[in-house]
C-alpha cells in the first residue's frame, strides 16, 4: 500500500511547524525572549539601551526615594530628612483628593473618547476616502502639537470663557441663547473637550497607519460574505484595529492622566481639580515650601496607575504584530468612494474642525499679539491692531541668541532622541534582548510622570551630580537637552519601533553579509528606510522640546534661557502681547519643521 | 451553481498623479459554463486578478457587461455591489480573520449568507459539514493564526462555500505554499469544486496548474484574453508563439510552408522547411506554400531515434544534433541539443543513456508539432 | 508678577566674615571689588535688572551680574531645593516676610549682615535682615466698560462680601491680599469673611496677575484685587481697567535678602544698598514699574496695614494657606 | 573558493515564556567540497535555514564546529562575527536596498568588502564587470525597485559575488519567482556559480531544484541530515521512505524479501514478495530472506507495457491494473491506477492512449525500483 494516503497529515504537522517559524521570525518584538542570540554584539545599541535605562532612572530613583523622605522643609536631602511612608499615608487619608480623583476618572475618560474618537473618525476620512484636500486637512490638524500646551490653555480660556469668549459671542448669536455661556471654560466637562481636542493630534499620528494598513483583503473577505456594513465593521474591522486602537488608547491614557495644562488654566477658575492639578498644589504650596513628599508620593501612585495597562499594552502590541504578520503582503487598499452628499457633508465636518479646533486658537494668539491690552476679538478693535510686540521681540538684542538656543536646544533633542530611539528599537526587534525591552518600558515610563514631578526630580538630580560628582548641568543647555530627550523618548521610540518593525530584518542580514559594520547597517540602511518615521518622530520630539514649558522652565538657569522661557518671563511680568507673539513664533517654527518633514517623509514613502 | 458571462468586459484605472491610466483589461469576453473549473492563466500584471475582482463586485468596471446566472451584475447602467452578488472568493493570502477560530471564520460567512442567514444549531451542523469536507473537522475552535498555510487555505475555502454560492473566485489560492503542499492542495481543492459542483474562476500564473485542475482555460497578456479552450488543445494547438511559450517549455523553430494537406483528423497535415531541414507539422487552419510558419515543439516529444514512438500515425520528422548539456532532474533527463546550428531542449527519460557530446538522432510526431502561422 | 507691603524697621547690629561691620560705601565697593561678581535671584523682568545694573555699574563700574530669575514666591522653595542639593547659593535674593522664619531656621538666610553700618536709612531695613525694595499697595481693579457707575464700588474690602459682585468678581487662588487683611482682622476671621465671599460672590478663581487682568479687561469679570504698579502698567497700554483703593490699605513689601553663606557678601550688599537707595535704583523702578520702597500716593486712603514684624508675618504665614484652600488654589 | 566543514554543529533557540526551546539543528556533520555546489534540500522547518544562517555567522551556534577553509568560525570556544566571515548571501525575498540603484546595491558590498574595500574608478569598474555577469549592465542606474523578480534576484546574486567571497550561500532564491522565470534563474544562478568557481551553498525544499543545480545534496528532517550524495544517488537509492517520498513522487509498495543476489553493477538484486506479487528490485546493502522493505517505485518508471524499455538488462516486472483517473499535465498524462487493490500514480507520455476504466499492464525495470529496508 503507498504511503501516500497518509502523507497530509505528516505535511501538516511540519507545516504548523513553519507557521509558528513564521511567527517567532516575523512577528517580532516583545513576545520572544530569546537569549542574547547574536554574538556581533552591537554595542552601540546596548550603549542606548542603557543609556537609555539611566537616564530614566536617575529622576526616576530621586522620585520614588524622595516620595519615602520626610523633612522638616518637605525636602528630600536636607538636614534631618528621613524615610517614612508619611507622605503615602498623608495621600491616603486626605479626604480632599476624592473629589479631584472622581473628576480625573471623568476626564481621563471623556478626554480620551472625544480625542479617539475625532482622531479615529479624521483618520479613516482621511486615510480611506476620496475626500479632498487630504494631505491639507493633515497637515493642519496635527499642526497643534506644535504649540505649547498652556498657551493653548490660555486661548481655550479666552475662547470659551462664558462673558466674553469669542466663541459663547457667536453661539449668542443664536437666538434664545443668552449670557453667561453657553458654555463654561472651567466646568468640566469643558476642559474635558478641549483635553480630547489636545490629544488629536498626535492620536491621528498613531491612528492613521493603524487605519492604514488594516488589511483590505480581510475587509474584501467580509465584503465576499455578504456581510452588511455594520457587521463588517463591528466583527471584522474593529477587531482587526483593536490591538493598534489600543495601544493608542492606552497611551494616551497615560497622557491624559497626567495632563496637566489644560486642567490648571481652564479647570482651577472654576475650582475644578484633577489628579495632576493637586500634585502641583503640594509642589507650590502657599506656604512657600513645596512639599516634595507628598507630591512625588502622588506621583508615583499615578506612576503605578499608568504601568498596570502598560502591561497590557505590551502584550496587546505583542499580538497586534502577529496579526500583521497574517495579513500578508499584497494588499490592495479599498478607498472608501464616498456618495456626492456624503462627501460634502464629511468635507464640511472636516473644515468645521479645522476652523473651530485648530485656527481658532491660532488666530487668538495672532490677536492677542498684535492688540496693546485683549479684548474680545472684534471688527471695531481690528484697526487698532499693531506688530510692535513683533518688533520688540526682534528688537532685543538677546533675543536672536534665546532663538538659537531654542532652536539648538530643539534641533539636538530631537537628534538624540531620535538616535537612541532608533537604537533602542532595533535592539528591541533585532535583538529581542531583554535590554531592548527594559529600554522600551523606561522609555514609556517618563511619559507617566507628570512633567513638573519629573522636571523636579531631573533638577534635585542634577543638582545631586553637582555636588557630589561635581559634574554641574544645572542651567546649562546640557540639562535642558538631557530632560528633552528623556520627555520625548517614550515619543520617538513608539513611532521607530513601528517604523522599523516594518524593515524587514534581512534588508539589515544582507548588509551584515556584506562586511558592514553595526553603525554602516544603521546609518546606511535601517534609517533611510526607516526615513519616515524616523522623520516623524524627529520632527515631534522637535516640537515638543520647543513647545515644552513646564521643564524648561524649571531647568532654565541664566545659561540656558529659551523662548518658551522668554514665554513665561513676558506673561508673568505682564506683558500679554509680547507672550502671544513669542507663542505664535514658536508654533510656526514647529509648524513648518513638521510640514517640511512631513513632507519629506511622504516623499521617501512614495518612493518605496 | 449558475453561468458567468463577460461581455466587452473593460477596467481601466484612472490616471493619478504622474502615472498613466492603466488599461488593466480589455474588451474581454468569456462564457464560463454553469459548473465548470475555468482557470485564468496569465504572467505578472496580464490583468487576472482585476478581472476576478471585477466578476466579484470588488472593483467597478468601467464598460462592458457581466451576467451571472440571468442576472446582470455589472453593466454601464447599473452596478450590484459584492455584498448582494452571490459568490465566494479565496483569496491569494487566505485572508483569514486572525481573531475567530475556524468555526468562527466560517460560521461568519454563513451568518451573513445572501442566501438567507442559519443560526444556532442549523449554523453548527452546516459549519461542521463544510469544515469536514475541507478536512478541518478536528480544528474547529482552534484560532486561525494557529494554522499551517494549507490548512489556513481551506479554511478559505469552506468559508467560500458554506453559503453555497452561485460562483466560487480563487486568486492564486496556492502561490504561498510550498512546492509539495501545492501539488496537494491541487488536488483538493479540485476535488471539492467538483464535489459541490459549484461553477469556478480560478487564477493563477502557474501552467501546469493550469493544465491539471482546468476545464477551460483562458490565456490572457495585457489585459486581453489571447486564447481560450481545454487545456490539450491550448498545450497542443496555442494560438500563438507566446501562449506556446507561456503555456509550458517549447522549442520555437521558423519555417516557410512548402506542402499543405487536407484537414485530417488532426488538422492539416504541413511539410515546412527550416533550417533543421524539411519538417512534418499539424495546423488548425489551412495555409498555402510560401506562408511563415512557427513550429512549436515540447521538449517531452523530443525522442532518441531509438525510441519506439506509439501512435505515431503520420510522418516522424528526425533530426541529427549534439548534447551539449544533460541535467538530471530525478523523472527525466534535461537535454540541451545543438542541431545544425539551432539550440534545441529535450527532455528524455532518466535511464536514456545519453553522453554530453555525442551525436544522438532525435525523433518527433508530426502530430505533436504544432504549426503557428506568423 | 505681585507684591507687597510696609514700613521699614530698624536694622541689626553686627556682621560676618570678609566685609567690615561698617563703614562707607567706598570701603564696601572696594571689597567688592575683590569679589568682582554678584550673584542674585531676582523676581524682576531679568530685562529690567539688567538694566537697572548697569546703572548701578555707572557709580560701582567693574562688577559682573550673574542673574537667574525667580518669582518672590518660589525663592523659598528654589533656595531650599538648591540647598538641599548642595549647590552653590546665590549671594542675593528676592523674597517676602512670611516666607522667612523658615528659611532663617534653615541656616539660609543671614538675618543681620549689618546694613546699620553701612548708613542705610532705618525705615529701609527690616526686622529680618532685608532691605525693603518696594512696596506694594493692594488696590480692586475694575472694568471701566462694565462699571459704570463707580459709587458703586465697595469702600472697603468688606463691603466686597456683597452679592452684588457674584459672579463678576475673580481672585487669585494664592490668597493675597486678604492674607494681609488678617494682620488687622484676625486670622479666623479672615477666613471666615474669605468662605463667605466665595459663597456670595462665587468669584473665578484666577491664577496670576497678568492672566487675571487680562480676563478683568476683556470685560470677563467686572473687579478683581490687584497690586497697583501691574494696573497702572495696564492702564499704560490703554486697557478699559480703573482702580479703587478700599480700606484698610493693604501693603506688602518685597525685600533683598542676603544669603548666609554669600561669597560675594560686599558686592550684593552694595548692590542692595544701592539698589534701595532713593537717589540710586528707586529712581529707575518708580519710572519703570510705578514701584518704589515709599509708599505712594493712593495708599493716603485710610489705615495702612502691613506685616513688618515677625508676629504680623507669622500671621500671613500661617493665614496664607487656610485661605488658599478655601480658595482652592494652591 | 574554499570547503566547509561542519562537525556536529547544534543550533537551539532558548525556550522563552510558555514556549519549548527549539532544536533547530540537532548535530549535523557536513563537507563542503571546495568550488562545488551544495544543496540543503527539506521541508519546511526542518531547519535549513537555520543551518545556513549558522554557516553566515547571523546566527550563532550552540554547539559543533564550522570551519571555512581552514579557518573555524564557529565553535564553543570562539565565533567570528558575519562582517568578518568572507561570505555572500542570497535571501528568499532578494533583500534589494530600495533607496539605492543597482549599482548602489553591488557598490555597497564592495565598499565593505572584508577582502579591502574598493572605491572610486576601481569600484565602478568591479560593479561593471559583475553586472555584466549578471546580465544587468544596462539597468546598472536604475531605482532597485523598479526592477522585476527576476532581476532583482540577479541584483542580490552580484551584490553577493562582487566581493569574491570564499563561499556563497542561498536561501530559496527562486521561490519567491513564478514557474517559469523559477526554471529560467536555476539555470542562470547555476552558470554564474560554476563560472565564478565559487563553493555554493543552496537552501530549497524544491526537490526538482535540488537535483539540478546540485553536485551534492543533503536532506534535512527535523534538524538532522538523512542523506547526502549526489542527486541521482539519492533519487535512485533513497536512505529512507521519507527522503524517497521528499525527493520525487514515489509509490511506495512493502513486501518480503524471497531472494537477494550478489553484488552487481546497481547493486543487489532481490526478488521481493509484495500484495502486487513477486517483483525485483535492487539494494545497496544485501539483505536476507525474510527481511521486510519498502519498495519505491516511481511513477515516471511505470509504462504501460507495450512500451519499449531501453536499457534495461535485468529482469522486468509487470503489473496489471485498471486507470482510476487520467490527468492532462502537458507534457505527461498523470494516471492512477489500481493494481490488486493497491493504488499506484504513473506518469505516461501524453500521447499514450489511455482510457480511465481501462485494464493496462504496467511494466517497470528492476534498476529502476529500489528496495529499502524497514
Ligand atoms: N488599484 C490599481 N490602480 C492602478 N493600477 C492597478 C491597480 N491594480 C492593478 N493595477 C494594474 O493593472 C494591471 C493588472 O494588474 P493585476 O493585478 O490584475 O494583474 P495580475 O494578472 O493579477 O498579476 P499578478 O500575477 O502579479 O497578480 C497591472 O499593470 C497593475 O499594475
Ligand atoms: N528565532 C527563532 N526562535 C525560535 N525558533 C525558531 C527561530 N527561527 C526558527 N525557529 C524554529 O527552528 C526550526 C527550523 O526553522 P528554519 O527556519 O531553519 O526552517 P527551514 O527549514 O528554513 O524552513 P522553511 O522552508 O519554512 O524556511 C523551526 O521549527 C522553527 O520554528
Ligand atoms: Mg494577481
Ligand atoms: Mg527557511
Amino acid at each position: 500500500m503507498s504511503l501516500r494516503e497518509t502523507e497530509p497529515m505528516a505535511l501538516d504537522r511540519a507545516d504548523i511547524a513553519t507557521a509558528s517559524a513564521g511567527d517567532a521570525a516575523v512577528t517580532t518584538p516583545v513576545v520572544t525572549a530569546a537569549s542574547g542570540r547574536r554574538f556581533a554584539r552591537p554595542s552601540v545599541a546596548s550603549a542606548a539601551g542603557l543609556l537609555t535605562v539611566a537616564l530614566v532612572t536617575a529622576p526616576l530613583l530621586v522620585l520614588v526615594w524622595s516620595s519615602f523622605s520626610v523633612s522638616p522643609l518637605g525636602l528630600p536631602f536636607t538636614p534631618g530628612s528621613h524615610l517614612a511612608v508619611k507622605n503615602y499615608t498623608d495621600v491616603f487619608t486626605d479626604g480632599t483628593l476624592v473629589k479631584p480623583i472622581l473628576n480625573t476618572v471623568f476626564f481621563v475618560i471623556g478626554s480620551l473618547a472625544v480625542g479617539l474618537l475625532i482622531s479615529l473618525g479624521l483618520a479613516v476620512l482621511l486615510e480611506r476616502t476620496n475626500l479632498p484636500l487630504r494631505g491639507l486637512f493633515f497637515a493642519l490638524i496635527i499642526a497643534p502639537v506644535a504649540m505649547p500646551q498652556v498657551v493653548a490653555g490660555i486661548a481655550w480660556g479666552l475662547l470659551l470663557d462664558p462673558q466674553v469668549g469669542l466663541v459663547n459671542v457667536m453661539a449668542r448669536w443664536l437666538p434664545g441663547v443668552s449670557a453667561p455661556g453657553p458654555f463654561n471654560s472651567g466646568s468640566l466637562a469643558s476642559i474635558t473637550v478641549v483635553q480630547g481636542f489636545l490629544l488629536v493630534p498626535f492620536s491621528l499620528l498613531l491612528v492613521a497607519p493603524v487605519v492604514r494598513s488594516t488589511s483590505g483583503a480581510l475587509e474584501e473577505a467580509a465584503h465576499m460574505t455578504g456581510a452588511r456594513r455594520l457587521a463588517r465593521l463591528r466583527e471584522v474591522v474593529l477587531p482587526l484595529m483593536a490591538p493598534g486602537l489600543a495601544s493608542v488608547l492606552i497611551y494616551q491614557f497615560v497622557t491624559a492622566a497626567q495632563a496637566f495644562d489644560i486642567p490648571a488654566v481652564l479647570g482651577l477658575e472654576n475650582g475644578t481639580k484633577v489628579f495632576s492639578t493637586s500634585i502641583y498644589k503640594n509642589l507650590n504650596s502657599s506656604s512657600g515650601l513645596p512639599h516634595y513628599g507628598v507630591a512625588n508620593a502622588m506621583s508615583v501612585l499615578l506612576l503605578v496607575v499608568a504601568l498596570i495597562p502598560m502591561y497590557w499594552y505590551y502584550r496587546m502590541i505583542a499580538r497586534s504584530e502577529r496579526y500583521a504578520v497574517v495579513t500578508g503582503k499584497s494588499y490592495r487598499r479599498r478607498t472608501i468612494e464616498l456618495p456626492g452628499i456624503w462627501r460634502t457633508v464629511a468635507f464640511l465636518g472636516v473644515l468645521a474642525y479645522v476652523v473651530l479646533v485648530v485656527l481658532l486658537p491660532l488666530l487668538i494668539l495672532l490677536w492677542m499679539s498684535t492688540q496693546k491690552y485683549y479684548s474680545t476679538p472684534s471688527v471695531s478693535r481690528l484697526g487698532d491692531a499693531t506688530l510692535a510686540a513683533y518688533r520688540r521681540v526682534f528688537s532685543v538684542s538677546t533675543f536672536i541668541g534665546t532663538l538659537r538656543n531654542t532652536l539648538v536646544l530643539g534641533a539636538v533633542a530631537a537628534s538624540i532622541a531620535s538616535a537612541i530611539a532608533v537604537l533602542n528599537s532595533w535592539l528591541l526587534l533585532r535583538r529581542r534582548s531583554w535590554l531592548g525591552r527594559v529600554a522600551d518600558v523606561f522609555a514609556f515610563i517618563t511619559h507617566g510622570i507628570p512633567g513638573v514631578v519629573l522636571g523636579v526630580s531631573l533638577l534635585f538630580s542634577s543638582l545631586y551630580l553637582g555636588s557630589h560628582a561635581g559634574i554641574h548641568l544645572y542651567g546649562t543647555m546640557t540639562l535642558l537637552v538631557i530632560g528633552m530627550v528623556i520627555v520625548t523618548l517614550g515619543v520617538t521610540t513608539r513611532i521607530t519601533t513601528a517604523g522599523i518593525g516594518q524593515i524587514h530584518r534581512n534588508l539589515e542580514d544582507a548588509a551584515e553579509m556584506c562586511g558592514a559594520g553595526f553603525l554602516s547597517r544603521i546609518r546606511r540602511i535601517t534609517v533611510p528606510l526607516a526615513a519616515p518615521s524616523v522623520a516623524n518622530a524627529w520632527v515631534l520630539a522637535f516640537a515638543y522640546a520647543l513647545s515644552n514649558l513646564t521643564l524648561t522652565v524649571v531647568l532654565a538657569g541664566s545659561g540656558n534661557r529659551t523662548v518658551a522661557v522668554e514665554l513665561y518671563t513676558r506673561w508673568n511680568f505682564g506683558d500679554v502681547q509680547t507672550a502671544a507673539a513669542l507663542g505664535l513664533i514658536l508654533t510656526v517654527i514647529s509648524v513648518t519643521a513638521t510640514v517640511v518633514a512631513r513632507s519629506y517623509a511622504a516623499r521617501k514613502e512614495a518612493r518605496h | 451553481m449558475k453561468a458567468v458571462r463577460l461581455t466587452g468586459v473593460e477596467k481601466t484605472y484612472a490616471a493619478s498623479g504622474n502615472r498613466q491610466p492603466v488599461h488593466a483589461v480589455r474588451g474581454v469576453d468569456l462564457t464560463i459554463a454553469a459548473g465548470e473549473f475555468f482557470v485564468l492563466l496569465g504572467s505578472s500584471g496580464s490583468g487576472k486578478t482585476t478581472l476576478l475582482r471585477c466578476i466579484a463586485g470588488l472593483e467597478e468596471t468601467t464598460g462592458g457587461e457581466i451576467a451571472i446566472g440571468e442576472t446582470v451584475v455589472a453593466s454601464p447602467r447599473r452596478t450590484v455591489p459584492a455584498v448582494k452578488r452571490n459568490i465566494g472568493m479565496v483569496f491569494q493570502d487566505y485572508a483569514i480573520w486572525p481573531h475567530m477560530t475556524v468555526a468562527q471564520n466560517v460560521e461568519f460567512a454563513l451568518r451573513h449568507a445572501r442566501s438567507g442567514s442559519l443560526r444556532g444549531d442549523a449554523a453548527r451542523k452546516r459549519v461542521g459539514e463544510v469544515l469536514e469536507v475541507v478536512g478541518l473537522s478536528a480544528f474547529a475552535d482552534r484560532g486561525a493564526t494557529y494554522l499551517s498555510g494549507g490548512q489556513q487555505q481551506r479554511v478559505a475555502l469552506a468559508r467560500a462555500v458554506v453559503a453555497t454560492p452561485d460562483v466560487l473566485l480563487f486568486d492564486e489560492p496556492l502561490s504561498n505554499l510550498d512546492a509539495r503542499l501545492r501539488a496537494l492542495m491541487r488536488t483538493e481543492l479540485r476535488r471539492i469544486a467538483s464535489e459541490l459542483g459549484i461553477t469556478s474562476v480560478y487564477v493563477t500564473h502557474d501552467q501546469v496548474e493550469a493544465l491539471v485542475m482546468a476545464d477551460h482555460i483562458a490565456v490572457m497578456k495585457d489585459g486581453e484574453v489571447v486564447q481560450v479552450g481545454a487545456p490539450q488543445d491550448i498545450y497542443r494547438q496555442p494560438a500563438d508563439v507566446f501562449v506556446a511559450g507561456f503555456i509550458g517549455e517549447a522549442n520555437l523553430v521558423k519555417g516557410s510552408v512548402a506542402d499543405c494537406s487536407d484537414a485530417q483528423a488532426d488538422g492539416h497535415v504541413l511539410a515546412v522547411d527550416t533550417e533543421l531541414g524539411r519538417l512534418w507539422a499539424v495546423s488548425t487552419k489551412r495555409l498555402t506554400q510560401g506562408d511563415t510558419v512557427t513550429l512549436v515543439i515540447r521538449p517531452e516529444n523530443l525522442h532518441l531515434a531509438d525510441h519506439h514512438l506509439t501512435g505515431a500515425s503520420t510522418p516522424v520528422n528526425t533530426v541529427g544534433g549534439t548534447v551539449e548539456r544533460a541535467t538530471f532532474a530525478g523523472a527525466h533527463t534535461e537535454l540541451v541539443l545543438s542541431c545544425s546550428g539551432v539550440r534545441l531542449q529535450a527532455q528524455v527519460h532518466a535511464f536514456e543513456p545519453v553522453e554530453v557530446g555525442g551525436e544522438v538522432t532525435l525523433s518527433f510526431g508530426t502530430r505533436w508539432t504544432a504549426a503557428i502561422p506568423d | 508678577s505681585s507684591s507687597s507691603t510696609s514700613s521699614g524697621s530698624p536694622g541689626g547690629g553686627s556682621s560676618s566674615t570678609g566685609v567690615a561691620a561698617g563703614g562707607t560705601l567706598q570701603d564696601l565697593y572696594t571689597a567688592a571689588k575683590q569679589e568682582g561678581k554678584v550673584v542674585v535671584w531676582g523676581g524682576e523682568d531679568p530685562q529690567e535688572l539688567q538694566g537697572a545694573f548697569a546703572e548701578f555699574s555707572k557709580t560701582y563700574p567693574g562688577l559682573k551680574l550673574e542673574m537667574t530669575a525667580v518669582n518672590p514666591d518660589e525663592q523659598a522653595s528654589k533656595l531650599a531645593t538648591a540647598q538641599a542639593a548642595g549647590q552653590t547659593l546665590p549671594d542675593i535674593i528676592q523674597g517676602r516676610r512670611e516666607f522667612m522664619p523658615t528659611l532663617v531656621q534653615a541656616k539660609l538666610i543671614n538675618s543681620d549682615p549689618g546694613w546699620a553700618g553701612y548708613q542705610v536709612p532705618s525705615n529701609v531695613v527690616s526686622a529680618d535682615g532685608g532691605l525693603v525694595e518696594y512696596k506694594s499697595v493692594y488696590v480692586l481693579a475694575y472694568n471701566t466698560n462694565v462699571v459704570k457707575d463707580t459709587s458703586t464700588l465697595p469702600a472697603t474690602w468688606d463691603d466686597l462680601n456683597n452679592p452684588q459682585w457674584k459672579g463678576k468678581l475673580s481672585v487669585d487662588p494664592r490668597g493675597f491680599p486678604f492674607n494681609v487683611l488678617a494682620v488687622s482682622k484676625g486670622a479666623s476671621a479672615t477666613v471666615d469673611y474669605v468662605k463667605s465671599l466665595k459663597s456670595t460672590t462665587s468669584p473665578a478663581i484666577i491664577k496670576g496677575s497678568t492672566a487675571g487682568l487680562v480676563k478683568l479687561a476683556a470685560g470677563a469679570q467686572a473687579v478683581r484685587p490687584a497690586v497697583l504698579e501691574d494696573v497702572k502698567t495696564q492702564q499704560g497700554k490703554g486697557a478699559p481697567i480703573g482702580l479703587k483703593v478700599p480700606t484698610p490699605v493693604l501693603v506688602q513689601d518685597t525685600l533683598w535678602y542676603l544669603t548666609s553663606g554669600a561669597k560675594d557678601k560686599a558686592a550684593a550688599m552694595l548692590f542692595a544698598i544701592w539698589y534701595t537707595s532713593a537717589n540710586g535704583g528707586q529712581l529707575l523702578t518708580a519710572k519703570q514699574d510705578n514701584r518704589t520702597n515709599q509708599l505712594p500716593a493712593e495708599a493716603n486712603t485710610g489705615t495702612v496695614v502691613s506685616y513688618d514684624t515677625a508676629d504680623k508675618a507669622a500671621i500671613v504665614a500661617s493665614v496664607t494657606p487656610q485661605i488658599a484652600s478655601v480658595l482652592g488654589g494652591s
